[in-house]
This record gives structure tokens, sequence and C-alpha cells, in this order.
């Protein structure tokens, strides 16, 4: 691809100067500071998780006091949770592509959205001042009375978590305005990329959700302050009622990790088979489903919470109904794949683990779905094996998916394919190794937040232990090739995939107005059969990448 | 589209919006969702009273005597006619009316000062006999259980809602001090307006904290 | 009516008596639920206070805040607020209200008073010694 | 279903594990299919419809039929689980009339159970097999969660108030009970067993424990209790550190308290320290001593008190 350039005026250098990143406004840099954080925070959050993994080596007690794993493990919860999937593909990835696939010049409220970055920031510093301050021990439920009680610097986390909601209300809410007003000409909502279908179902939890999480931590810090007595049961409060509240945010909240994660896929499976998505429609409403649906569930976490059987009753059934959108997304997008033009570039590797793990993390939501089964599966090692299929084999195989897609396009070179393969397989391998012998503890009835447990779990828990070292190998090489692409990858060009929506348009990597000339939505995203859009060229004339030959059959 | 950014391009009128209608709504549709998070952020405490009036009725009607009506129904007064001097204000900027629509924003900030005087009074009468949240409640005399539970809801309803009077008269005297500027016209004037929605969301809330709290208890 | 307006025409501007008419309804609306509270309707005073206040709220939402004349999408997005909240206060009723379905001694707490009030009335021993609701020394 | 257990389940020893098994293998091979199927076809088409070997797609038109049959059977099914997750629920919640009672106490790091006849036991529930059994559990202190993955059952266990649990077992045999629901440091070592015994050895041993430690002298009758009523969890006897001071040569020294002052450790503290340990706190450890008050009856105390006494340096 000698033809592909790199663009050397871009938003990267244009206005330089480190005060000009620090005050930006441009929706592109601000994505590109929310990547750096996010994956600071993964490292964080995964340097806790090998370290819990490290303790379970052995049943008796040998790295960690019970205290300090307590610490680690909520801590790697709390972490992981706010502070990285939260934000990641909405304010990282969602942040930079969101304006350029719709083709607008920025975000509604490009203030609004450096304030939720500087938002973000202070959460992040309180909650590691809160980590090294006497690390709070709850567990990322913080329930009552429990956490009201605990010696630990509950109030400073919890803290955080209220500073962290914010940003996420704020890019929430900067998504939808901009989604609604600023679409290019001719772009109607059944125009729109799927992408940006996803981020704004994810964009209406966030709006929703999150203040009943605000208004629930601040009623625990006062709880916790001053024993207003509405959660911790010494003060006639009532600790189911926390529960209640944490989790109208909290399932809502998984759906808020999920959905971006799906978005990207669908562009993936779109661009990769090089063939138009089946069932667009039934994908993108299946998002709206999910988002709306996902409020009507959250009891399916309090079965054996003491609430009453009407409730779980009712809770257990809509969250079967939560599953079947979930299912339509996945079977159009095996069904888009037929008859494709299918390229196995690491973007679509990374498709491949998200079908393998998600569908399992999926359907073993179904079996804590059904009351029985949860009664025995409750709180066990089942659960954390759900979570993290649906979590780290859903929503980051999505992430890393979309990181490789748009890393040419958000840094102009393109990563090493070799090593892309070789981090791909290793994270597969590692992952399916640490947590599918998970279930197998779960179902055999080994209780989770153990830091030591009966002898006969140990073989399980040792290849458990052993497989999360090489799913941390699988990242480490990951971060290794992906930033030295940022500064020695060959030049990408404006569109390596051969994608139709708008980001590959303009150059790689893009200028600081997005667009030279403001794209017009005349077909769909994915009508490959109405664009023969072939490999763009630098046309030395207008000084700009141009595509080679667009030719619009309608 | 208006591609000549010259002539045409109003000084308010920011970079990224083809024209100001389209900014004008995009305000509008940001702050309506702002305000969807707001109703949903006091939606926590209104589901807290729902739910504990429904354990012990009685206590919360025992409780409530405790409150005086007539304050709450003056600052239920107080906060109408502040929406209403608002709504002028607004009225009078779209008909290019600074002065009058400077004395109207007064009049609200007045207004409004006197909602958080006559709050006041209210607090410090509870601080002194003891009417307060969770483990400083020392009052006795109402019968029911757990009335420390009313003061705890009433304190954290009345308290965020407090501080968000108090946040709507900061807003208002910037709103002020920009008018002052002439910074708004009848072309540009959406930050007033903006102001205005979130102050009507505020007396709203409160058209519901006084009969929840003052009245039925 | 959304009248049609150039960028910098006169926006829409309601006459002054909509938001005299529409306050003075607020204050009559007040003066009769303050009235309506000393008359003692048992249950029925909660449902019939509230039937006051969402009708002063939908007037101050129509007017005062310009939902009658604005896209209806705003309207959308206030009632959706408010639907959420509804959900989220029934649902949780299902299970604060049912608890006592299956058994009574389930459905309501063992000692009804908080530890407060029990070290006053001497009298009830405690069976639990709740830890104190708030140690003063936690770290926060 | 089975006495053994399965790859995936432990063995089922009460009457409801047979149902919540069976639903879950109905789940798990509904899964597999699926979950095959998807990876299946997906391998399939990247390797029938790669690049290389199709350089040009062909497009679909889209297929409503299909649509909607990947909607209805997948409502159909879940469906079908929800009524039977449901039917199985509800038999776990609604204990039978008959059902023998036991009160169930879960505190800070242990479980004591108390029986009709006014036996008690720590960390040790004795049930007679075949006869359903009635928990009515409560917390003295956070949420604990009493599960028994033997016989398929778990409930939350709340402070300030009860929540029920029944089983049958099946079966006579020692049985793990775990706690389920984070309650902070030793939350995994709240274990417990139930020992289900014939009902003829059930009557005898409540009998036999009405009034244990009848004919013991105090000392060695303070000496099974130290043991049996979980002060071991925390308290050593020889000299060891653990979450409480260690016993051994305790009595009749002074020790330092939390607000400064210092006091000779005599009977009347000791009583003290067990019935409200908050009241005068150890300086350099947590106020986590749970009360006895209302488990542990006079004469057991004095005995522990005398037991105590024994522990010289
Ligand atoms: C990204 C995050 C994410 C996602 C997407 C999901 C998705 C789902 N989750 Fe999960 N869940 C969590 C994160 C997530 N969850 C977390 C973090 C917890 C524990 C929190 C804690 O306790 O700490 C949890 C816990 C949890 C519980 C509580 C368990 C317990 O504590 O007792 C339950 C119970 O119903 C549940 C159910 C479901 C269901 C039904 C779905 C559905 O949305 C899944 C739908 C998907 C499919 C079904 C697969 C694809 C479909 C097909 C292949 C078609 C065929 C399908 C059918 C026939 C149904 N989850
Ligand atoms: C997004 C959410 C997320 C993610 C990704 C993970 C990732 C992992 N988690 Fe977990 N986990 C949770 C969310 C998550 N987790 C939650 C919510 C809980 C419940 C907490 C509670 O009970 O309160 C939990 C609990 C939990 C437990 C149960 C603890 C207990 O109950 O006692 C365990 C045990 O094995 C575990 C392990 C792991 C492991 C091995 C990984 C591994 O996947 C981690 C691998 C990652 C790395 C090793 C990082 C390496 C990264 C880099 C080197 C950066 C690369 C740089 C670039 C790409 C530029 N997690
Ligand atoms: C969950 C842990 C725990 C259990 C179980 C426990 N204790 Fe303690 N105990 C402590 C702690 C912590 C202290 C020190 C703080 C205090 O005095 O409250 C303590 C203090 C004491 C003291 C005062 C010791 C001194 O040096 O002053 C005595 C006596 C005592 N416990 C007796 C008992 C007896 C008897 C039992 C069992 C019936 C028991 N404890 C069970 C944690 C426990
Ligand atoms: Cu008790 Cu965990
Ligand atoms: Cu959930």
């Amino acid at each position: 691809m000698s033809t592909a350039v790199f663009a050397e005026r871009n938003y990267l250098n244009e206005p330089a100067g480190l005060k000009a990143w620090l005050l930006t406004l441009d929706h592109k840099r601000i994505g590109v500071m929310y990547l750096c954080a996010i994956m600071f925070m993964f490292m964080l959050g995964g340097f806790f998780a090998t370290l819990v993994r490290l303790e379970l080596l052995t049943p008796k007690q040998d790295w960690f006091e019970a205290d300090t794993y307590n610490q680690l493990f909520t801590l790697h919860g709390a972490i992981m949770v706010f502070l990285f999937i939260i934000p990641s593909i909405p304010a990282a990835i969602g942040n930079f592509v969101l304006p350029l696939m719709i083709g607008a010049k920025d975000v509604a409220f490009p203030r609004l959205n450096l304030a939720s970055w500087y938002i973000y920031v202070l959460g992040a510093f309180v909650g590691i001042y809160s980590m090294i301050s006497g690390a709070v021990d709850t567990g990322w439920t913080f329930y009552t009375p429990y956490s009201t009680t605990t010696n630990t610097s509950v109030v400073s986390m919890t803290l955080a978590v209220f500073i962290l909601g914010f940003s996420s209300i704020f890019t929430g809410l900067n998504f939808i305005v901009t989604v609604h007003k600023l679409r290019a000409p001719g772009m109607t909502w059944f125009k729109m990329p799927l992408m940006i279908w996803g981020l704004y179902a994810t964009a209406l939890i966030q709006v929703l959700a999150t203040p009943v999480l605000a208004i629930t931590l601040v009623l625990l810090m006062l709880e916790r302050l001053w024993g207003i007595g509405i959660f911790d049961p010494a003060m006639g409060g009532d600790p189911v009622l926390f529960q209640h509240f944490f989790w109208f945010y909290s399932h809502p909240a998984v759906y808020i990790m999920i959905l971006p994660g799906m978005a990207i896929i669908s562009e993936l499976v779109a661009t990769f088979s090089h063939k138009n998505i089946f069932g667009y429609k039934f994908v993108g409403f299946s998002s709206l489903a999910i988002a709306l649906i996902g409020f009507l569930v959250w009891g399916h976490h309090m079965f054996t919470s003491g609430q009453s059987e009407l409730s779980s009753m009712i809770f257990s059934f809509l969250t079967f109904f939560v599953g079947i959108p979930s299912g339509i997304k996945v079977f159009n997008w095996v069904a888009t794949m037929y008859k494709g033009s299918i390229s196995l570039k690491a973007p679509m590797l990374w498709v491949f683990s998200f079908l393998f793990l998600f569908t399992i993390g999926g359907l073993t939501g179904i079996f804590l779905g059904a009351l029985s089964v949860d009664v025995h599966l409750h709180d066990t090692y089942f659960v954390v094996a759900h979570f993290h299929y649906v979590m780290m084999g859903g929503t980051v195989m999505a992430l890393m998916g979309g990181l490789h897609y748009w890393w040419p396009k958000i840094w102009g070179r393109m990563y090493n394919e070799f090593w892309a393969v070789i981090s791909w397989a290793l994270v597969l391998v590692g992952f399916n190794m640490t947590f599918f012998t998970q279930f197998i503890l779960g179902t055999r009835g080994m209780p989770r937040r153990y830091y030591s447990y009966l002898d006969q779990f140990q073989p399980l828990h040792g290849f458990s232990s052993v497989g999360s070292w090489i799913l941390g190998l699988g990242f480490i090489i990951m971060g290794v090739y992906l930033i030295h692409a940022i500064f020695k990858g060959r030049p990408a060009g404006a569109n390596p995939w051969g994608g139709l929506t708008f980001e590959w348009k303009t150059s790689s990597p893009p200028p600081h107005h997005n667009f030279d000339a403001a794209p017009i939505a005349v077909h769909g995203p994915y009508d490959y059969d109405k664009v023969k859009a072939e490999s763009t060229f630098f046309d030395y004339a207008a000084g700009r990448e141009v595509p080679r030959k667009e030719t619009v059959n309608q | 589209m208006s591609m000549n950014h010259a002539a045409e391009h109003p000084a308010f009128l920011e970079h990224h919006f083809n024209d100001a209608e389209q900014q004008r709504e995009s305000a509008k549709l940001g702050m309506w969702v702002f305000l969807l998070t707001e109703v949903l952020t006091f939606g926590g405490l209104f589901c807290a009273y729902a739910i504990y009036r429904s354990w012990n009725p009685d206590m919360f009607f025992n409780a409530h005597k405790e409150l005086d009506v007539w304050l709450g129904t003056v600052n239920t007064i107080v906060l109408i006619t502040s929406s209403l001097t608002m709504a002028l204000a607004i009225r009078s900027m779209q008909l290019d009316n600074k002065k009058r629509a400077i004395l109207y924003l007064v009049f609200t900030l007045l207004f409004a000062a006197t909602f958080l005087v006559v709050k006041y009074f209210e607090y410090s009468h509870k601080f002194h006999v003891g009417q307060l949240p969770g483990k400083f409640y020392t009052f006795t005399g109402i019968q029911g259980n757990n009335p420390h539970i009313f003061f705890s809801i009433y304190f954290a309803m009345t308290g965020l809602h407090g501080l968000h009077v108090l946040g709507g008269m900061c807003l208002i005297g910037w709103l002020i001090y920009r008018t002052h500027k002439n910074r708004f016209s009848s072309a540009y004037y959406t930050p007033i307006e903006m102001v205005g929605l979130f102050w009507h969301l505020v007396d709203l809330i409160w058209i519901f904290l006084f009969p929840l709290f003052y009245l039925i208890g | 009516m959304k009248s049609e307006h150039a960028a910098h025409g006169s926006p829409h501007v309601l006459p002054v008596q909509t938001y005299l008419a529409v306050a003075g309804a607020l204050l009559v609306l007040t003066i009769v639920t303050v009235a309506v509270s000393f008359v003692h309707f048992g249950a029925w005073n909660l449902v019939v206070a509230m039937v006051i206040a969402a009708t002063k709220a939908i007037l101050v939402a129509l007017f005062f805040m310009h939902l009658k004349y604005d896209n209806k999408m705003y309207l959308s997005i206030f009632a959706g607020s408010v639907l959420f909240l509804a959900l989220f206060i029934i649902f949780s009723m299902f299970d604060t209200l049912r608890r006592a379905d299956i058994y009574e001694t389930v459905g309501h707490p063992i000692r009804p008073n908080a530890i407060i009030y029990q070290q006053t009335d001497s009298t009830q021993t405690s069976t639990g010694s709740a830890v104190a609701p708030v140690d003063s020394t936690a770290k926060h | 279903m089975n006495d053994q257990g399965t790859f995936w389940l432990p063995p089922a020893h009460s009457t409801v594990a047979a149902e919540t098994d069976a639903l879950f293998y109905f789940i798990y091979w509904i899964s597999v299919l699926l979950f095959v199927g998807v990876v299946a076809a997906t391998l399939f088409f990247f390797i029938r419809y790669r690049r290389r070997k199709s350089p040009d797609y062909t497009i679909n038109p889209h297929n409503n039929t299909l649509e909607i049959t990947w909607t209805v059977i997948p409502t159909i099914l879940v469906f079908v689980v929800f009524i039977w997750g449901f039917r199985g629920y509800i038999n776990l919640s609604i204990a039978p009339k008959d059902a023998l009672e036991i009160k169930v106490t879960a505190q800070k790091w242990f479980w004591s159970f108390d029986y009709p006849a006014g036996a008690t036991t720590v960390n040790e529930l004795v049930v007679p097999v075949g006869k359903p059994v009635k928990l009515l559990a409560s917390s003295q202190d956070v949420i604990h969660c009493f599960y028994v993955p033997e016989f398929r059952v778990k409930r939350d266990v709340l402070p300030n108030r009860y929540t029920i649990l029944w089983f049958e077992a099946t079966a006579v045999g020692d049985y793990q009970i775990f706690c389920a629901e984070y309650c902070g440091t030793k939350h995994s070592e709240m274990l417990a067993k139930v020992r289900v015994v014939t009902d003829v050895e059930y009557n005898a041993w409540l009998d036999a424990n009405a009034n244990i430690g009848a004919g013991l002298a105090p000392e060695e009758f303070g000496a099974k209790l130290y043991t049996g009523k979980a002060c071991v969890t925390c308290h050593s006897v020889d000299g060891k550190p653990g979450t409480g001071p260690t016993f051994l040569g305790v009595f009749g020294h002074e020790v330092q308290l939390a607000d400064g002052s210092k006091i000779v450790v005599d009977e009347n503290y000791v009583r003290e320290s067990i019935l409200q340990p908050q009241a005068k706190v150890v300086a350099g450890y947590q106020p986590v001593m749970p009360t006895f008050q209302g488990i542990l009856k006079d004469r057991e105390i004095d005995a522990l008190i005398a037991y105590i006494k024994t522990l010289k340096k």
C-alpha cells in the first residue's frame, strides 16, 4: 500500500503544546486522553486481578492477609467497573469516532466534554487516594450494613464513584444531543452506522440510571457519617432497600458496558465481511430494547436476599426477555457473514473471540435468571465466571477489536499484524483457562470472595491462576506492539480496511476540523452494493487524501 | 447550510453548529436531558420517602404535624412567584427589553433568597428541639417507630432542594451580570432560557415536596 | 404551533396574560391543597394532594417551561423521566410491601426501633448489641 | 438425581435438589446447542467465504421469517425455563407445615443453632434424616448467607430480620455449610457442618445435649465451650496472637483498654467482656467481638471463667 500516506498536519500536532492538549475542546484529543487513562486503569485493575489469582493458587492464606485480599478484589472490581469499563468504549473510542461517523465537526457541547474528562480525572485521583489511605474492603457492591460499619475508607471511595458518575452522565448527555442535532445532511436514523445506535442506546442508560447511583452513594455517605437510618438496620433502615437502589443502577450499568461493545462488533462484522449488515433495523432496535428492558430486571441480583417471592418472580420473568434482543444481534451478525468476503485481520479475530465468549457469558446469564438454579449458583464462582465472560469476553474483546480497527485512524499508523495474532491467541486461550474453570468451581459450590477455600477446589483454582498469567501476557504483548505502532508503524492511509463510514473519508490521522469537505449521506453505512470504494490515494493537487473511485449508482 | 462564514456568522454562534436555530435547539435538548437526570436524582429520595411512608404511615403522619404548615405555604407561594418573575424575565429579553429583564431577574433572586431565609428559620427550630436526622435525633413526643427516619428523609430532600435553590441563585446572578454586559438580545437569550428551565424544575420539585411533608406527612 | 422565525426574527413570545393566569392558577391550587389538608379523608388525603400537585406541575411544565409550544421530544423526555421514576418505586414496592406473603414473621423487623431509642427505654433488653451505628473512630 | 454428584454438580442430598439439577441440565444442553451452532456457523463462514476464496460478496436480501424464528423460538425456550425455575423456587420457599423448627443466629464469623429442646450448638447443625427442617435465621451484625451446596439451598441471613429456609435431607452424613454473603475478614472461615443422623440418634443427641456438661468439672466444661462456642476462632490459649487477645495468662493481670485506662482482669471483667464486649475494648484490637448475651447461659459463662483461670503462663 505504497500510496498510503500519513497526514503530517493533523489533530495530534495542530495546535501544538501541552496547554493546547490540556485545554482542548477537540473531541478527538479528549478521546485519546481518555484512551490513555482507561488503558492505565485496565493495567491497574488487571494487576490487582493477578494478585487475587496469585493468592488463590493455594487453599490456605500464603501471600496476603484476609483483609488485604478483601481490599484487593474490591479494588479490582471497583477499578475495572467504574474507572475502566464504563468509560472505556463510550468516552475513549466513542468520543473519537462518533462525530466523525456522523460527519460532524465536534460533539454538541465541547466544553461539557472537557469538563467530563476533568471530572473523570478528579474521580480517579480521589479513588487512588482512597486506595492508599486504608483501601475499601466491601466488594464493589458496598452492601450495608457491612459498608457502614467496616473500618476502611468507604466514604472516600464512595465519593470517587459519585464524581465518576457525573463524568458518565455528561458523556451520555453530549452524545444524545450530538446524535439528534449534528448528523450530516441526508443521514436519517436508518442511514446512521450501527455504532451510533449502540452509543445512543448506551447514552440513554447513562443519563437514566447514573443519577440514581449518585443519590444512592450520597445516602450511603450520609448513613456512614450521620447514621440517617435509611440503609443501616441498627438505625431502623433496611439493607435490602440499599440493594434495590444499588442494582437499579448496576444492572443497567452492565448494559452500558456491553452495548458499546456490540456496537463495535456490528461495524467490524460489516466491514470485514465487506457486506451489508443483515437485519440493520433489528440490530439497531435491539440496542434500544436491551437498554429499556434492562431497567426492569435488577432484582435478579437479589433472588436470595430476602426480597419477596413475588418480586423475585417478576424480576426472573423480565430477565428472560432482556436476553432475546442479544440473541437477535448474535444471529444477525452470523447471518451477515453468510456469502460475505471475509478478511481475517486482527479486528475480525477479536470479533470471533466476542462471539465465542459473549455467547457463553450470555447463556450463563440464563442459568442465573432461572430462580431455582440461581438459588444454588448465587454468590458462587459461577457468577464470577458469568460476568467475566460477558464483561471481559464481551466488552473487552470488542474494545480490543475496535482499538485495532481504529488504531490506524487515531494514529495514522498500522499495528503489526503478526504480533496481533499472537496476543489474540494468548488472550483467548488464557481467558478460557482462567474463567471456564470458574464455572465448574461455581456449580460445585465454591462461594465467591473467599481468600481461603477447601482443599477440594485447589486444582481448579490452580489451573485458573495459571490461565490468568497467560491472559496477562497476551495483554502485555498487545500493549507493546500497539504503543510501538504509534511511533514506528507504517502509514495506514485514510481507508486501510475499505470501510464506508465517514471516518474513512478523511485523512489518517484526521485534521483538527475533521473533514475538508463536509460529507453528505447519500447511501447507507454498509451499502457496498451501491459504492465501489477502493483504497484512497493522495491527490497531490488537492493536497489531501481522496477516494480513488467513488461511483454512485443509485 | 451557509457555507460562507463571513457576514452572516453572528458572534454567539459556535463553529461546530451550522446556524443559530441548531445551536438553540441543541442547548434546549441538552437542558431537558439534564433536567431528566435531576428528576431521577430527586427520584431516589422520593422512592425512599414512598417506601418508608408505606412501612410506617402513622409515624409519618404524627411527625408531619411537627412541621409548620404556614411557613411551608409561604415558601410555596414565594417559589411560584419566583417562577413567574423568571418567566417574565425571559419574555422581556425576547422583546429586547434588557432593563426589565434585569428587574425581573433581581426579583427572582430576592424571592429565592426569601425562600432560603424561611428555610433557615425552619431548620434552626429543628436544630433547637432536636428533630434531626439519624443519631442526632433527640426529640421525643412523636408516636411511631423510628421517627428520626422522617427527619432524615426531610433533611435529605429539602437540603438537596435548598442546594439547588442556592445554585439557581448563583446562575441568576451570573445572568444579571451578563445581561448588564449586553451579552443577550432577542436573537440570543439561550442562557436565560436554560437557567429558566432549571429554575422552573426546582419550583416543580418543591410543588411535590410541600404536600408530601407539610400537608399529609 | 411552532411559528416560523428567521435566525434573528422575534422568537415565539407569549402574552403576559398567559403567565399571570398560570401563576394565578398555581396560587389558587396552593390555597386549595392547604385547605383540603385540614379535612381528614384518611388515605384519600394523599391522593388528593398528589392530584393537585400534579396539576400544578403540569401547568408549570406546559406554560412556564414552554413544553406546550416546543418540540414534542422535550415533553417525551420529561414524561420519560417521570415514568422511569414510577417504575423504580413500583418495582421496589413489589418487594417492600409483599415480604410477608408466605411467612408473617419474615415481613417486619425484629426490633421495630433503632438502637438510639433502646438506650432511652431501658426496659426493653436489646437482644443483640448492634455495633454502635457509626463508630466515630472509623476512617473516612 | 444421584448420590455421587455429576461433573458439574455436587451430590444431591435434599428433596428439592433433583428438580434444580434437572432444570440446570435442561438449560445446559440448550446452551451447548446454541453455542456450538453459533461458533460452528462462524467458523464455517470464516473458511467458506474468506476473502481469498470469495473476493466479492453477494448480497442476500433481508429475510423476515428468519428474524421471526430466532426471536420466537428463544422466547418459547426462556418461557419454559422461567416456569420451571419458578415452580422449583416456590417449593424451595414454602416449608411443609410439620417441619422441625431450628433457630439460626449468624455472627461475625460463626453460626449458632438453637434446638427446640433447649440445646444449642455452634458451627454444627444436627438434623434428622427424612424430616423437613425449617430454619428461622437472623444475624447479629452484618448480612451473612446460609448455603449448603449438597441441598441446593441458600438464603441470606439479615440483621434485625428473620429469613426462612427449609430442606429435607435424604441421606445421613456430614455436609458443608458455607457463608455466601461477604461479611468481612473471616468470611471464608465461617464454615459449619450439617450432621444428618437417623431419627433415633437425633432424639438421643437432643436429650444428651439438653443439659450438657452436667457431669463435668466447671473448667473442663469451660474447655469444651471454648471450642464449642467458637471462642477459639479469635482467642488462642497458647499465647499466639489472633483477632482477639490470647487467654494465656490474661486472668489476674492488668490490661490496657482502648481509652488508655488500665484494669485488672477479674471474674466481672471477663463476664462483662462476654456479655457486652463493646463496654471495655482492649487497646489495639478492633471492637468486633460479638455479644454472647442470650447464647451463653450463666452456668456456661462461669465454666468459661473457670477455664480461663487455669491458663497460667
Ligand atoms: C457486560 C456485563 C453483563 C452482561 C451483558 C450481562 C448479561 C446478562 N446477565 Fe449478568 N451480570 C453481570 C454482568 C453482565 N450480565 C455482573 C457484573 C454480575 C454480578 C455482579 C455482582 O454480583 O458482583 C451479573 C450477575 C447476573 C445475575 C445475578 C447472579 C447472582 O448474583 O445470583 C443474573 C441473574 O439473572 C444475570 C443475568 C444476566 C442475563 C440474563 C443477561 C443477558 O443480557 C444475556 C443475554 C445473552 C444471551 C442469552 C446470549 C446470546 C443469545 C443467543 C445465543 C440466542 C439464544 C438465547 C436464548 C435462548 C435466551 N447476571
Ligand atoms: C471489566 C471488568 C473486569 C475485568 C476486565 C476483569 C478482569 C479479570 N478479573 Fe475480575 N472482577 C470484576 C471485573 C473485572 N475483572 C468484578 C466486578 C469482580 C467482583 C468484585 C467483587 O466481588 O466485589 C471481579 C472479581 C474477580 C475475581 C473473584 C474474586 C473473589 O470473588 O474473591 C477473580 C478471581 O479470579 C477475578 C479475576 C480476574 C482476572 C484474572 C482478570 C484478567 O482478565 C485481567 C487481565 C488483565 C491484565 C493482566 C491487565 C494487563 C493489561 C495491560 C498490560 C495493558 C495493555 C495496554 C494496552 C492494550 C495499551 N476477578
Ligand atoms: C469474632 C471474634 C471473637 C470471638 C468469636 C470471641 N472474641 Fe473475645 N474478644 C475479641 C476481641 C477482638 C477482643 C478485644 C476487644 C474487646 O475487648 O472487645 C476480645 C476480648 C475478650 C476478652 C477480654 C480479654 C482481655 O484481655 O481483656 C475476653 C475475656 C473475651 N474476649 C472472651 C471471649 C469468650 C469467652 C468468647 C467465646 C464464648 C469470645 N471471647 C469469643 C474477639 C472475639
Ligand atoms: Cu458470614 Cu460471610
Ligand atoms: Cu443484572
